[in-house]
């Protein structure tokens, strides 16, 4: 168990040494394949914590291996052991949906950092749920839109097969109006594509949209540029963000790709944070570093107005979402999911470093397509 | 004398362009030991494989009992009278002797397919194993883990476990294989008296052994039964002495 | 010092009793869980401990009955929280939320897969029977991983767990009871079994499969029931583990945890009774604490278990025993 | 479907299959020659791509990255099999396989240590980049092309080397009778390193090879593990050729049957169902292929007859 007690150095000034109040427990992948992922939103989300001077919150930090079985006995152990009041942390879908309905059942409060599966924004939406990054849809959705503002008429699409693979082209299809060249489900975990690219050759297809998590974008964006097509491609962030671009390369340049905050939006908090991150921890934050940083602001302006203990009264707090995002203007939904503005942004190259620029607005106040269901 | 036990009908067994086993035909009649000798390389390991089911023969028949065995399996022929030793033991090194007694015994009441009592606590089962111990010599053993027996026990035990079947015929591959001129003598007495249980198929190199109980010896060469008769008569058959007795006599 | 394996049996089972029971005064419920993963992780592998241990063979599979333990659990308690229909052709049934009833079905079904998957596999043996083997774990997992009905990759979460009659479940230490007892009642049944004439058969089948064969019985037969009776065991346990966790994915289907099934028994000591039991209490007493102490702990364990392997032949148990292992 | 992408996608699964080969030949190579499973083959392959990658990323050049690959890749395998598996050869496949699970958390997390948690970035050499036209109007890249022209030159090479040097006289004796290459006056164990090395050298080159198209990142050595698995059990463990020939079905298989079972399954199913249903049934597909070769032939296709 590693703890941090907040703004050790802080704490160190005043001599008063007070005791930790409130306990945030976060559940993340920090060892294994994805760990990169992990690691940004724990470091965004510590830098906001240290950066608030406050020395009353302690930040139990554990590593799911990006295994659920081991992410629902941690959380387990959040809630019987150590008692948090509020978790966060959780990376991946499939671990969300282990652990946020039984945790949120149980009358903690639960901020996601990055994943968002859409039972938890439907159906299965619950009071003691906030999602501060984005319904999983919203990317794609935002893709389908940018592919229509920029007149592509038929497209060719492909994911993994597996649920966050099916959301993400049904994603892309609900704002796509034109037609559909092809549409592919990889292997989860898949590394060559030849095979794919090659039906992509031979369709008549005017556009690519892909959604690739992880070392599969990797893999075919580097095939994809040696191959030789040059239709225009589209996709998520995740494909593009700061931590993989690098090992893309050449290959990712130009490519647009959709996302709801970039290190040149223009906006003091932002850039305070870039700042901040680069010079705290040496490198580039990241889209996920983002999420983490939002999140730890959005929990320490609810716990200025409001104690956890007063389970009612720091939901309200939370719900208004008063505090400074890095994406500018932030709200949630009836679903407690964000209300924002998704941007296209293209991978450029600065000096030596891969990095994008925001190119214009895909959706504005986006929300999503689940939100109706909610029953709250 | 009554029908044979145990008898082949021209078996033959090729690998490739080798003839293993040519056209033999040998029977096993009740009560005497048949013996089956013949140079390396002769076949008889071969042969003793298609009588016990560890290999098929390309044709020919096998019969045990009057009952046609060929084509079935190892353990099928084993249920129907068959008690083989083997030339290398196997035998299980982790276990005791009784143990080891034991498992026989399973086999031969088809006792295998019980989950619950412990198997050296019934009785039915450790009374015979411990019969066969005894008459082999090795009661005094039966705690000890096979492992830790000298070679001599272990060809022992491989005989105490063909006893527990109360089989209609033994198939012996090589009993004497490794065992000291007294440890020899003593199983030469023990197969003499054996023969009026179950007649003995007997493949031997001892020929002090082979010549003091064979009632018939069969000669092996190439493949082929180049002879048949009493000691006597292959002692003084002029093909077996050219062929394989020849340099040594 | 050598201690008596009867002993330190003892000693085991009055820890993993103790323990939890601490656990409780001591307000520690996390330390029950933990506990319970580890009785849960040992009941799987002393399924496994059958035919690795006493039959000598190597499944580098038994995932596949963790998982179907796990589905059958999910499943079921899917259909009953949903209040939907579960159709199987001519039958319909609304699902349940009976632990008991639970356990059935995924030992029936364990057993059944078991039974066809042995009868395939058993046609090989030594390194191709470990491969064949993984073969169909992989095909389970990228068919759960698809199986989008039951939320493919995502997995179903259970939001309540599943109920048993007279007792609350949902305290960890009462579905502790459960687990513990249903641990202490296979490793009976497994004591009983490695001594019955089965016991004998099957291990002298490990052994020398020939001599099994010349004294008139089918080594195969042998090898086959048990693999059925170990896959049983080891669905059982699955459909715990789902309950443990309130949650099923294909990772239950992984070969990783085939694997780490496999490194419970040789930590503990192959073929031994309670060997699969000592394995799992170290393995997740590492996995814990070491993971405490480093993001990397990975490493650590790396070589943990090759100390294991290269200096401690027998495991845990032939070390404090003085006894070697059985030879697989 | 034309007949166009039909022979591309043909050269792709020959692609996939030679890359599977440079794998399995040193994993079939250790078990034939030493009898010993290595798991912690698929940590070499990541070796070798690591190695390219840091050596591309200093000195750009996409030859002296395969060099660094390969020797980085022999070894670190040379100092495992004189460190730990040494100890192995004369224990149980159980105990090789925990060993070798081992020494994949040891590699991973270790690696992982060195170079953090973020993909590397290795890139195709510029001589070798983009697409070439074939006869016939086929478009296809010429780096894959390379790839299926080096793992045949390797295949041959192996060949050559096993039929025709002392060290394949050697390699084969091994493979029949460890005493009589003792009674040869061989020295074992250097000979059991030097094909260690040797195995270990080939998964390396792999690893950079593919690393170049693909995600030079921890854990990427575990699914072709798996694969090369699969191929050398269908080929027969312990034959160089049965590799070679596994290699080549089971890159066809995945290839193949990724994009035709989808295509079969859309005449009775609408798109997005048959997507879905034949993709799931084509990850399955190679194992479906490893168990029917092991029902018909339990010992694989030119395995040793059991």
């Amino acid at each position: 168990m590693k703890k941090f007690l907040a703004a050790a150095a802080v704490s160190a000034l005043c001599s008063t040494g007070a005791l930790a109040e409130v306990k945030v427990g976060m559940i993340t992948t920090l060892s294994g394949g994805g760990a990169g992922l992990g690691i940004d939103v724990r470091d965004g989300f510590m830098l906001a914590i240290a950066q608030s001077g406050r020395d009353d919150i302690e930040v139990v930090i554990e590593d799911d291996q990006r295994k659920p079985d081991i992410a629902v006995q941690l959380s387990d152990k959040m809630i019987q052991s150590e008692r948090v009041d509020v978790m966060t942390g959780i990376i991946w879908s499939n671990l969300a949906m282990a652990v946020v309905p039984a945790a949120v059942n149980q009358n903690v409060i639960y901020l996601s950092p990055n994943a968002g599966p859409s039972p938890l924004a439907g159906k299965g939406c619950h009071q003691n749920y906030f999602n501060v990054a984005w319904q999983n849809d919203n990317l794609h959705e935002a893709a389908g839109a940018y592919a229509n503002g920029t007149g592509y008429k038929n497209s060719f699409i492909l994911a993994p097969n597996y649920p966050a693979g099916v959301d993400a082209l049904t994603g892309y299809k609900r704002f796509f109006e034109g037609d559909l060249a092809g549409e592919i489900y990889t292997e989860l975990g898949q590394t060559d594509y030849a095979a794919e690219i090659a039906q992509i050759r031979a369709s008549d297809a005017d556009s690519v949209f892909f959604f690739l998590p992880g070392g599969m974008g990797i893999s075919f964006l580097k095939q994809y540029a040696d191959s030789g097509i040059d239709l225009p491609v589209v996709g998520p962030a995740f494909s593009f963000d700061q931590g993989i671009l690098q090992a893309v390369g050449d290959a990712a340049l130009g490519v647009v790709n959709t996302s709801q905050w970039n290190k040149d939006i223009d906006n003091p908090t932002n850039a305070a944070f870039v700042e901040s991150f680069q010079a705290e921890y040496g490198r580039l934050p990241s889209l996920y570093a983002s999420q983490g940083f939002d999140t730890a602001n959005l929990f320490l302006s609810a716990l200025d107005k409001a104690d956890p203990s007063d389970a009612d009264a720091f939901r309200e707090a939370l719900r208004a979402a008063e505090f400074e995002s890095t994406r500018g203007d932030f709200s949630f939904g009836p679903n407690h999911h964000p209300v924002q503005t998704i941007y296209a942004r293209e991978v450029i190259k600065e000096g030596d470093v891969f990095t994008n620029k925001i190119l214009g607005v895909a959706l504005e106040n986006h929300s999503d397509a689940y939100a109706a269901e909610c029953k709250m | 004398m009554s029908d044979p036990v145990l008898s082949t009908l021209n078996l033959n067994k090729s690998f490739g362009a080798l003839k293993a086993t040519d056209d033999v035909s040998i029977d096993l009649k009740s009560g005497e030991i048949h013996a089956i000798i013949g140079p390396n390389g002769a076949g008889k390991s071969t042969l003793i494989q298609q009588i016990c089911g560890g290999l098929q023969p390309d044709s020919g028949r096998v019969l045990l009992n009057g009952q046609d065995v060929s084509g079935q399996s190892t353990q099928a022929r084993a249920r129907a009278g068959m008690g083989r030793t083997f030339q290398i033991s196997q035998l299980c090194m982790e276990d005791t002797v009784l143990e080891n007694a034991v498992l026989g015994v399973m086999g031969a009441e088809h006792l295998a397919w019980r989950f619950w009592r412990p198997a050296l606590k019934r009785p039915s089962l450790r009374d015979r194993a411990e019969a066969a111990l005894e008459r082999v010599g090795l009661s005094d053993d039966r705690d000890t883990r096979c492992a830790n027996l000298s070679h001599g026990q272990r060809r022992q035990l491989e005989v105490a476990v063909a006893l527990t079947l109360s089989p209609k015929a033994f198939v012996m591959d090589e009993p004497m294989a490794g065992l000291g001129a007294e440890g020899s003598k003593r199983l030469t007495g023990f197969l003499d008296g054996l023969r009026q249980e179950a007649p003995i198929l007997l493949v031997e190199h001892d020929m002090d052994a082979v010549f003091a109980l064979a009632d018939r010896i069969s000669v092996l060469v190439y493949g082929k039964v180049i002879a048949t008769g009493t000691a006597d008569e292959i002692r003084t058959n002029r093909e077996v002495r050219d062929a394989y007795l020849g340099d040594e006599a | 010092m050598r201690l008596n394996e009867k002993y330190f049996n003892a000693l085991m089972i009055a820890g993993l009793l103790a323990l939890p029971l601490w656990a409780v005064v001591a307000d520690q419920p996390f330390t029950i869980t933990l506990v319970t993963r580890a009785v849960i992780l040992a009941l799987a592998a002393v399924g496994l401990n059958i035919i690795l241990g006493i039959g000598g063979m190597v499944s580098f599979g038994h995932a596949v009955f963790f998982g179907i333990g796990g589905y059958a659990m999910g499943i079921l308690a899917y259909h009953a929280q949903t209040y939907t229909a579960l159709d199987l052709g001519p039958f319909s049934t609304d699902g349940t939320k009976s632990m008991p009833v639970i356990w059935l079905v995924a030992m029936i079904l364990s057993g059944l897969v078991a039974f066809f998957i042995g009868l395939l596999s058993l046609r090989t043996s030594g390194v191709y029977f470990i491969m064949i083997t993984l073969a169909f774990g992989q095909m389970f997992f990228y068919f759960a991983i698809s199986w989008a009905q039951y939320g493919g990759e995502d997995g179903l979460s259970i939001y309540v767990r599943n109920d048993f009659p007279g007792l609350n479940t949902l305290a960890p230490i009462q579905f502790y009871g459960i687990c513990f007892t249903l641990l202490c009642v296979v490793l009976f049944l497994f004591a009983r079994l490695q001594a019955s004439p089965f016991g004998l058969a099957l291990n002298a089948a490990r052994q020398t499969p020939t001599r099994v064969e010349t004294v008139g019985l089918n080594p195969m037969r042998l090898k086959l029931l048990a693999f059925v009776l170990s896959g049983a065991i080891t669905g059982l346990a699955g459909a715990l583990f789902a309950d443990l966790n309130r949650f099923v994915s294909p990772t239950m289907f992984s070969w990783q945890l085939s694997g780490e099934l496999i490194v419970l028994i040789i930590i503990g000591g192959v073929g031994r009774l309670m060997g699969p039991v000592i394995g799992a209490c170290v393995f997740v007493a590492l996995e814990h604490f070491l993971g405490e102490l480093t993001d990397f702990w990975h490493v650590y364990l790396g070589v943990v278990l090759l100390c294991i392997v290269l200096f401690g032949r027998g495991g845990l148990i032939g070390l404090l025993t003085g006894k070697e292992g059985v030879h697989v | 479907m034309s007949s166009i992408l039909i022979i591309e996608q043909i050269l792709n699964g020959l692609q996939f299959g030679v890359m599977l080969f440079l794998m399995a030949a040193g994993l079939t190579l250790i078990f034939g020659v030493m009898g010993l499973i290595n798991l912690a083959h698929g940590s070499l392959y990541m070796v070798g791509a690591f190695a390219a990658a840091a050596v591309a990323g200093v000195t750009g050049s996409f030859l002296l990255a395969l060099v660094a690959a390969l020797a980085a890749a022999a070894l670190a395998g040379a100092i495992v099999e004189m460190v730990v598996i040494r100890r192995l050869y004369n224990a149980p496949h159980l105990d090789q396989v925990l060993a070798t699970f081992a020494l994949i958390l040891i590699f991973s997390e270790g690696t992982r240590w060195v170079f953090g948690s973020f993909p590397l970035f290795l890139d195709i050499p510029d001589a070798l980049s983009g697409p070439v036209t074939l006869p016939g109007g086929i478009e296809y890249p010429l780096y894959r092309l390379t790839l299926i022209g080096i793992g045949l030159a390797v295949a041959v090479g192996l060949w050559a080397l096993i039929e025709r040097t002392r060290l394949g006289i050697q390699i084969r004796a091994g493979e029949n009778d460890r005493e009589m290459i003792a009674a040869l006056g061989v020295d074992i164990s250097k000979l059991y390193t030097l094909v260690f090395a040797l195995g270990a050298a080939l998964a390396g080159l792999a690893g950079a090879l593919v690393g170049a198209i693909q995600s030079v990142q921890v854990g990427m050595g575990e699914p072709v593990l798996i694969l090369a698995f699969v191929v050398i059990v269908i080929g027969g463990i312990g034959s160089v050729r049965g590799a070679f020939i596994g290699a080549l079905l089971v890159g066809l298989t995945d290839t193949l049957g990724g994009v035709f079972l989808p295509e079969l399954f859309k005449l009775f199913m609408d798109n997005g169902a048959a997507q879905k249903s034949g993709s799931a049934l084509a990850s399955m597909g190679i194992y479906v292929l490893m168990g029917l070769v092991l029902i018909w032939r339990p010992t694989g296709l030119f395995g040793a007859r059991a």
